[in-house]
């Protein structure tokens, strides 16, 4: 078997391996072989991908397999990656194996998490390997539907209520996406010879101008309701808040990445005609996005609210980042798609830690953390700031590459946007050290004097994630070499 | 081909017996009655098949075979319909339309 | 040629402190960490003063004229051809003067705090974030790159943060930390755009590719249509990139999270909000000094200039009223640096006329000693009295007598008095200003004057005036405290004159000229004098408890009172954070959130459920109504389709 | 016509003929207390019938001069309703137990039941209107039989009469309309209607009663309005059956006699089905949304199912074709399942209603896991087979370029989901304080739902199925 299939093979077999245990402690420990395996393949990717390219392979797309699936509409199961695919099947393995730790005591069927949580993991890693439209369309759903008994089961609050909300709110998305999907199929190539291949599709180059100003949106929209696009986003704050620690970090951490990769892999490198005419529109939304996010959660006192909101303003970024259509803008994304990923996880496993300990996410409620559970709270200001783009963390390369992207377009509304976008960081800074003042400074509370100190489990989940994140902040370089050659690649329709 | 009497005749005639039927079944409040109805409907129907068979088509055997099934499976639908109707009589007590409506929404 | 790679290790070995220090922290107990702080620290310090030696003596100017040196340089992120982030290490005149000036204090102050730390529980990670600090401002002054300047930019801002909200118990440490960090990461927020502007319209963030003259030239020419109100974007930029200077260095009116920033440990107020971090914004101006001198014709100089002098006045004029010995010193830093930012606004370029520029620079370096050494004083006195406020204190002079006669050689210094540091470098800022207009001289003028008097205040009312019981014995009771006092007082004596004159090493162009003082000119009597002036007023009004002040305080009625509340600048800022940003966008942002979109989409669920509820009445459970609808959709479809095919 | 074409071409009916006759001479010689035997007899006759039906997979021809026709996807089609009402079978042996062998009766189920699908075989199979109406009133009538089976129950008899009457009703108006056709055409043959040229207002008016018969039986807006009444009140195993197997025979005589008989309209079709599609659609979702009993749900989620048919009708060639077959063949198992959990917790506790699903999973994890998978399927989430289906009708659509319908087809998947996910949310989110508690299924049951749940995971996924669908469309 080649070794993207074993992506998709292994979560499965896995979740077979899950039937058969009998209690949280058999069903963690599957688990989390599960995903040290996948872990070990994600990291053997990324050096076997290093290793093609530097034996001088210049494909788009490495690794590629093909088999027909549905000969009738030409459907293929076809995979292949590239630099950005690669890191973020290496994103998502990692955030899945913190989650896995993350989740060490989860009380209540157990199996049953561990099942729902690695079939959305692997719904996800067949998003990010597949070639072609229809296979990545099953797999992006297989990816959604999990995410409503995780929420809904092991959730917390509404939970009710946020898994229906965010279910559908992705679903209807999805509806938009698969017009497109179908719109993009029946214009893919002029003999009628479709395909839902992407690469024979850019290929081909048959779109009319006209039927792509009219699918760009729906794709755009598609995939950018996932990606919290403005105002398309309400799904997020709800559903963060309700998940259990390890799905908002999944969720967040990579789920939602899905919104810009698709953008980037499907909407934007299909349509690029499509793309030219739509991105001034979706800039503007963009760039809401990125500022109003900020702003709504300066006010919020739920701490996953606060990181929801955070998620919506820096994927934000990513939407405004792509539609910027320049290499720097997109390596940016690119990078912020990775960081954001990290940092996020991070914030909600620490926030998960802190609500098991003292039960309440409400910033008011809290006071002192440092003093009493000092690594939590160290790492907690650590994820702030690495969130606040200080220098030194992952987000800040990717928030200067997507600034400097905005900024080296030649006309001014895009420069114009770009400062409103980069006003974020300040608003941001704000948000941050309002809940670092509030909950982690200050004289502890009586009742909270006597919190356990962190597990085991907790300190390597909150280590796996702050190394990631300070080492794509010191070693730029080394993943930018990973993502350019995606970028060029997919940036040819625009040049 | 009855002399001095048109196919249009005829056809309004079966038109008329149809609708004269179709209206019974929504007034009648008697199930009964509806079903006496929808008797009327089908033999306006077999009257059509006939009537058209030998006007239009006279060398053909199809709308009068069709009459005779229609006539067949009327009856048929009539035996098992009074068999309801009369199950419905005894767990109502009646057989008014009225009584089944307990389905609704 | 001599090499410099081991330049690299000045701010690595901080670095290497910091990660010892931060992931090993618990291991670490109290002396052990305080060592590994000094000997990091100490051989960086001992290493730039061997590479101030190199540079400037053993390798000296060639041709009258300091060549830079790059040493180390890599791509970080790279964006365009010429356009990319760079980590690197340039040595030329004003960065080796800096790190000179940062290991020496910093050193200074690992020493000290030694001392002041001692017995609190977070000593380690004191000396931790110490370390951070160091090795980010070295790296900061050391920069090749605009952005590498950016980078490192932020993280003293952290640093700064983290020390100033050292004592995170308390909740006034947290407020100021959190607003330190706000208010500069505010003005950064314009250093960006400035940065981004540059690299777009310039093509380059390259120090020395933007310094060069005739790259200036060519940038100018290339971007002389692009203009908004009047100024040129490449003003702008600079402009723009000056208001993160702003922040940093605490100008008016992003100056005020300086005064509350000494809520930190007092040592920390010495390294960071006295001698170094306070100063990047001058070093920065400094450093793009070409292009600000030459771009637009200067215009964003001039406003360096104004905004300085400006600065330079407020902020004396609020230090006349203060009571809280630190926040006395906080607005002379401010009102110091102000003095510096107005010497480089009114430095010209070449040759003597870079006066203002090297008279900037060499303040920047008395400032950082003397104004060290005031703090350091301030936090033996604090750490003996424990209070920050005068009104706790007076006639410290016989229980704290090192600390008294540094203080008073500090403060001399300050005023100007020859030979201290101080006088040196006042001077020359006075003659350039001068030089460039008489308005701005007698800004400058005055500004001494009230700087003497405030200072002399200070000094009179902790160490003489009225006689206060205290419960303890205030004492000096730590070598590791007086020490570096003593050091610092010996380096505020010498440097000014064993450096004067400073045009040898640190000219805009590099090129040394030679300056004297002119010793029979008015303006150094003058000022000579206005600084007598001014301690003789302290005297008058402060030696001995007297009624003076008092009267003089009623008299200025309020006047008075709006310097003593800091000109409501505090307030004012609150009102647009917490009224208008806070209530008037973000809370209704939040709101418009979860009423508007999302209502709007909950909406959409609510309307279908209410349709569906609506239309359940259809299905009445009537059968004869069913057979109607059933003809209805006959009836219609039969329409269509007529419709359709005639 | 020799008897070998009979025997061959008819073999499905003939043999569900001999088995029905069997069944009634077993019932003769069987004693009271032993009536159970019929239900083994009964499974395995069919078995043979369904396995006999295999064999005759490839034949094509035709009978009585046009009027009875078979060909390999009629074959095929039969064969997938015959697995069809075999798991409904299954199903049921717990409920004839339970409800019919207390009242002595057990093979009338079975001989109606065959009756019925009998109907439907000559239906789908008919050359002529004379075959279809008479296949429709043969699968008709033994329904509402059926429907009235229940008979101490009030609601058994209330949906019986209205399945009667209405059809009765339907069956009376499409004829009119057959009349109308055969007054214009000649002929009630439908090749021989093909040939006509002109088309006279007569027709259309006529065609457009035969339409509305047809959409009576697959229950389509607005003739719709006894299928949820009907659901509602017959056993559920009866509504099972007539939710898939009456309704996808329906589908399929429909396509049939749009695509050969009246092609001619199919710019006019065209447009009724659309119109159709989009209130079905939404009428069948709307009402879906707010209902408590599982069984009225899962009628109006058939009625929704049906708007999406069209969908694929609406293609209007041989894609069309394929795409319907394939969903339908999707959508028997998923009903299927959907119904026969129902009915297995209605059998066990009595309780219908989705309130009572709360916690389930926690007392009977796999009857909730295959709920789930089917309702998932028939919401049309991967990987469940139901996606494949809908994606393909989606396609069907959007070829012809009807991408307002797929769009209005997705947002009401969306509304879909949302219902489908009401039990869900009760039988895995919720917990009760009495909840159904665990029981175990008889043997029939378990198989039934073993089948279900690998058909529902494995006929989507495993594409040689769909192609094999694709390469018997070919007719046109």
């Amino acid at each position: 078997m080649d070794i993207l299939t074993l992506f998709v093979v292994v979560p499965v077999l896995t979740v077979v391996a899950l039937i058969f245990t009998r209690n949280l402690q058999q069903a963690r420990l599957t688990a989390l072989t599960g995903f040290l395996i996948q872990t070990a393949m994600a990291f053997h990717l990324v050096w076997k991908y290093l290793a093609e390219r530097k034996a001088g392979n210049n494909d788009i797309m490495l690794f590629t397999k093909d088999a027909l699936w549905f000969p009738d509409w030409n459907i293929h199961y076809s995979i292949g990656v590239d630099g950005i695919s690669v890191l973020m099947i290496m994103l998502t393995s990692l955030i899945v194996l913190a989650g896995i730790f993350v989740s060490w005591k989860v009380d209540d069927l157990p199996k049953e998490f561990f099942i729902s949580l690695i079939m959305l993991a692997s719904g996800v890693f067949g998003f990010f390997i597949s070639l072609d439209l229809f296979t990545m369309f099953v797999f992006y759903e297989i990816a959604v539907i999990p995410m409503y008994l995780l929420i809904g089961i092991w959730g917390s609050g509404p939970r009710e209520y946020a898994a229906m909300k965010l279910t559908l709110m992705l679903m209807g998305a999805s509806a938009l996406l698969l017009v497109a999907i179908l719109g993009i199929y029946f214009h893919s190539s002029a003999d009628g010879n479709y395909t839902f291949n992407i690469l024979e599709i850019a290929q081909n180059a048959h779109i009319p101008v006209e039927v792509q100003k009219i699918f760009f949106p729906l794709a755009f929209i598609g995939f950018g309701t996932i990606g919290a696009l403005f105002p398309f986003h309400t799904w997020s704050p709800d559903g963060h808040s309700s998940a259990p620690t390890a799905v908002s970090m999944l969720h967040a951490g990579v789920l939602m990445k899905l919104g810009g990769y698709g953008i980037f892999r499907v909407a934007m490198y299909l349509m690029p005609q499509g793309t030219q005419f739509w991105t001034d529109f979706f800039l503007i939304l963009a760039v809401i996005g990125v500022v109003y996010g900020a702003y709504a959660a300066i006010q919020q006192t739920d701490l996953k609210y606060i990181n929801a909101y955070s998620s919506v303003s820096h994927l934000g970024l990513v939407l405004f980042a792509l539609l910027m259509l320049n290499k720097v803008a997109w390596n940016g994304a690119m990078l912020q798609s990775l960081s954001h990923g990290f940092i996020t996880a991070l914030f909600f496993a620490l926030i998960g830690m802190i609500y098991g300990r003292t039960h309440t996410r409400d910033v008011r409620q809290m006071r002192g953390l440092l003093k009493i559970i000092p690594f939590i709270a160290t790492a907690y200001v650590i994820a702030g700031l690495a969130n606040l783009g200080l220098p030194g963390f992952s987000g800040f390369v990717a928030e200067m590459n997507i600034f400097m992207g905005g900024f080296l377009n030649n006309d001014l509304y895009r420069k114009i946007l770009t400062v409103l976008a980069v006003s974020s960081i300040v608003v941001t800074a704000v948000y941050i050290l309002r809940v670092v003042g509030m909950m982690l400074m200050g004289p502890p509370k009586e009742e909270h004097k006597n919190l356990p100190k962190v597990f085991w489990y907790e300190r390597t989940a909150i280590y796996i994630l702050i190394f990631f994140i300070t080492l794509i902040g010191i070693l730029p370089f080394w993943w930018l070499k990973i993502i350019e050659p995606g970028v060029e690649n997919f940036l040819k329709p625009f040049i | 081909m009855i002399e001095g009497v048109s196919i249009q005749m005829i056809l309004t005639f079966t038109t008329l017996l149809f609708f004269i039927g179709l209206y019974g079944f929504v007034t009648r409040t008697n199930l009964i009655g509806m079903l006496m109805s929808v008797e009327l409907m089908l033999n306006s129907e077999a009257i059509n098949f006939v009537a058209i068979n030998m006007y239009l088509f006279p060398g053909k055997l199809e709308g009068g075979m069709f009459s005779l099934f229609i006539l067949a499976l009327a009856a048929a639908e009539t035996a098992l319909a009074l068999a309801i109707i009369l199950q419905v009589y005894k767990r109502t007590g009646s057989v008014d339309v009225k009584e089944v409506k307990e389905l609704k929404y | 040629m001599t090499d410099f790679g081991y330049t690299l290790w000045i701010p690595l070995l901080p670095l290497i402190s910091f990660i010892l220090l931060g992931l090993f922290n618990r291991f670490f107990k109290e002396p052990g960490a305080g060592y590994i702080g000094m000997l990091s620290l100490g051989i960086s310090w001992l290493l730039s003063i061997y590479t101030a030696w190199q540079y400037f003596f053993v390798w000296g100017p060639a041709e009258g004229k300091y060549e830079p040196v790059i040493p180390f340089k890599m791509h970080w992120i790279t964006f365009g051809e010429n356009l990319s982030i760079d980590m690197g290490i340039l040595i030329d005149p004003i960065s080796v003067m800096m790190i000179v000036v940062v290991t020496t204090v910093s050193f200074l102050v690992h020493i000290y705090s030694r001392g002041y730390m001692h017995g609190d529980e977070g000593f380690a990670r004191f000396y931790a974030y110490l370390s951070l600090f160091s090795f980010s401002m070295l790296s900061l002054v050391l920069s090749v790159n605009l952005f590498q300047i950016y980078i490192f930019w932020e993280l003293v801002g952290v640093s700064s943060f983290l020390l100033i909200g050292y004592y995170f118990v308390k909740p006034s440490a947290i407020a100021a930390a959190k607003k330190a960090f706000i208010v500069t990461r505010f003005a950064d927020f314009f250093f960006l755009v400035g940065i981004l502007m540059i690299g777009y319209y310039a093509g380059t963030l390259d120090i020395e590719t933007l310094n060069n003259l005739s790259f200036i030239e060519k940038i100018i020419t290339e971007n002389q249509g692009i203009v908004f109100m009047g100024l040129s974007v490449l003003t702008w930029a600079l402009i723009l990139i000056f208001i993160g200077g702003a922040g940093k260095s605490a100008m008016f009116p992003l100056h005020i999270w300086l005064p509350d920033a000494m809520e930190g440990p007092t040592p920390v107020s010495a390294l960071i909000h006295a001698a170094t971090m306070v100063v990047a914004g001058v070093f920065l101006v400094a450093r793009l000094f070409p292009l600000y001198y030459h771009v637009g014709d200067g215009f964003a100089l001039r406003v360096v200039g104004v905004v300085g002098a400006f600065s330079a006045l407020f902020a004396a004029v609020i230090a006349l009223t203060q009571e809280d010995i630190k926040r006395v010193l906080a607005y002379s830093t401010m009102s110091q640096i102000g003095y510096m930012m107005m010497a480089l606004g009114v430095s010209g370029f070449e040759g003597h006329e870079g006066l203002g520029y090297m008279a900037g620079m060499f303040h920047l370096f008395t400032h950082a000693m003397f104004k060290a050494l005031l703090f350091l004083a301030a936090g033996v006195i604090i750490h003996a009295v424990h209070s920050n406020l005068m009104k706790d204190m007076g006639g410290l002079h016989k229980y704290l007598p090192v600390t008294s006669w540094t203080f008073l050689i500090a403060a001399l210094a300050i005023s100007g008095i020859p030979p201290l540091a101080g006088f040196y470098s006042k001077d020359e800022i006075l003659h350039a200003a001068f030089e460039y207009s008489t308005v701005m001289w007698f800004v400058g003028f005055f500004v001494a004057g009230l700087t003497a008097f405030y200072m002399f205040r200070l000094y009179f009312r902790i160490f003489h005036n009225k006689k206060t019981e205290y419960a303890h014995p205030p004492k000096e009771d730590s070598k590791f405290m007086t020490a570096p006092l003593i050091i610092l007082a010996v380096l505020t004596f010498f440097v000014g004159w064993v450096f004067t004159p400073f045009s040898q090493y640190v000219t805009p162009t590099r090129e040394v000229f030679h300056y004297e003082i002119h010793w029979t000119s008015p303006l150094v009597w003058g000022s000579i004098l206005i600084g007598l002036a001014g301690i003789g007023a302290a005297y008058f009004f402060y030696f001995k408890p007297t009624e003076y002040p008092q009267k003089v305080a009623s008299a200025f009625g309020a006047g008075y009172k709006w310097a003593k509340n800091k000109f409501y600048m505090d307030e004012l800022y609150m009102f647009v954070t917490k009224r208008i940003i806070f209530d008037k966008i973000s809370r209704p942002a939040a709101w418009f959130d979860r009423n508007i979109v999302d209502g709007f989409m909950d909406s959409i669920g609510n309307t279908t459920v209410w349709i569906s509820e609506k239309i359940k009445l259809i299905q009445s459970g009537r059968m004869q109504e069913y057979a109607i609808y059933f003809v209805y959709g006959v009836v219609i479809l039969i329409l269509i389709f007529y419709y359709y095919n005639y | 016509m020799s008897w070998e074409q009979l025997f061959s071409f008819m073999q499905n009916e003939i043999l569900i003929v001999l088995a029905i006759l069997i069944l009634m001479m077993a019932d003769i010689f069987t004693g009271k207390e032993k009536k159970h035997y019929i239900i083994h007899l009964a499974n395995f006759l069919f078995v043979v019938v369904f396995l006999a039906g295999l064999n005759v997979l490839d034949k094509e021809g035709t009978l009585f001069g046009g009027s009875f026709k078979t060909y390999p996807l009629v074959a095929f089609f039969k064969s997938t309703l015959m697995a069809g009402v075999l798991l409904i079978m299954l199903q049921s042996v717990t409920w004839i137990k339970k409800e019919l062998i207390p009242h002595g009766f057990v093979s009338e189920f079975y001989i109606l039941m065959w009756s019925s699908l009998l109907g439907l075989f000559y239906m789908i199979s008919s050359g002529d209107f004379l075959m279809f109406y008479l296949g429709l009133e043969l699968s008709a009538m033994p329904v509402a039989g059926l429907a009235a089976f229940e008979f101490y129950r009030r609601r058994s008899s209330e949906a019986a009469i209205k399945m009667v009457m209405l059809a009765a009703v339907s069956s009376a108006i499409m004829l009119f309309g057959i009349s109308l056709i055969y007054a214009t055409s000649g002929s009630i043959y439908f090749d021989q209607i093909q040939m006509a040229s002109e088309v006279p207002l007569l027709e259309l008016v006529g065609f457009v009663m035969l339409l509305s018969g047809i959409a009576f039986k697959i229950s389509l807006v607005p003739f719709h309005f006894w299928t949820a009444d009907v659901y509602e009140g017959a056993p559920t195993v009866i509504s099972n059956y007539l939710s898939v197997i009456s309704k996808a025979a329906a589908v399929y005589i429909l396509m049939i006699l749009l695509f050969i008989t009246l092609r001619r309209y199919e710019e006019t079709w065209t447009v009724a089905l659309y119109i159709l599609a989009v209130l079905t659609m939404f009428v069948g979702n709307l009402f879906a949304l707010r209902q408590q009993n599982m069984k009225r749900f899962l009628a109006f989620s058939s009625v929704a199912q049906a708007g999406f048919i069209l969908l694929g009708v609406i293609g209007g060639n041989v894609l069309g074709i394929k795409t319907v077959i394939y969903f339908l063949l999707i959508y028997i198992f998923s009903n299927v399942a959907a119904f026969g959990v129902v009915h297995m917790i209605a059998m066990h506790s009595g309780k219908e209603n989705i309130k009572d699903y709360e916690g389930l999973y926690r007392t009977n994890p796999r009857l909730s896991l295959l709920l789930m998978l089917a309702l998932f399927s028939l919401a049309g989430i991967p990987p469940v087979a139901g996606f494949f289906g809908k994606f393909f009708l989606y396609s069907t659509a959007a070829s012809k370029g009807f991408y307002i319908l797929v769009f209005i087809a997705v947002v009401n998947v969306t509304i879909s989901l949302y219902y489908y996910l009401l039990p869900v949310r009760a039988a895995f989110l919720r917990r009760s304080e009495n909840p159904i508690p665990h029981f175990k299924s008889d043997i029939y049951s378990k198989i039934g739902f073993i089948i279900l749940a690998l058909g529902l995971i494995l006929i989507g996924i495993y594409s040689p199925l769909y192609e094999y669908i694709a390469r018997l469309s070919e007719i046109l």
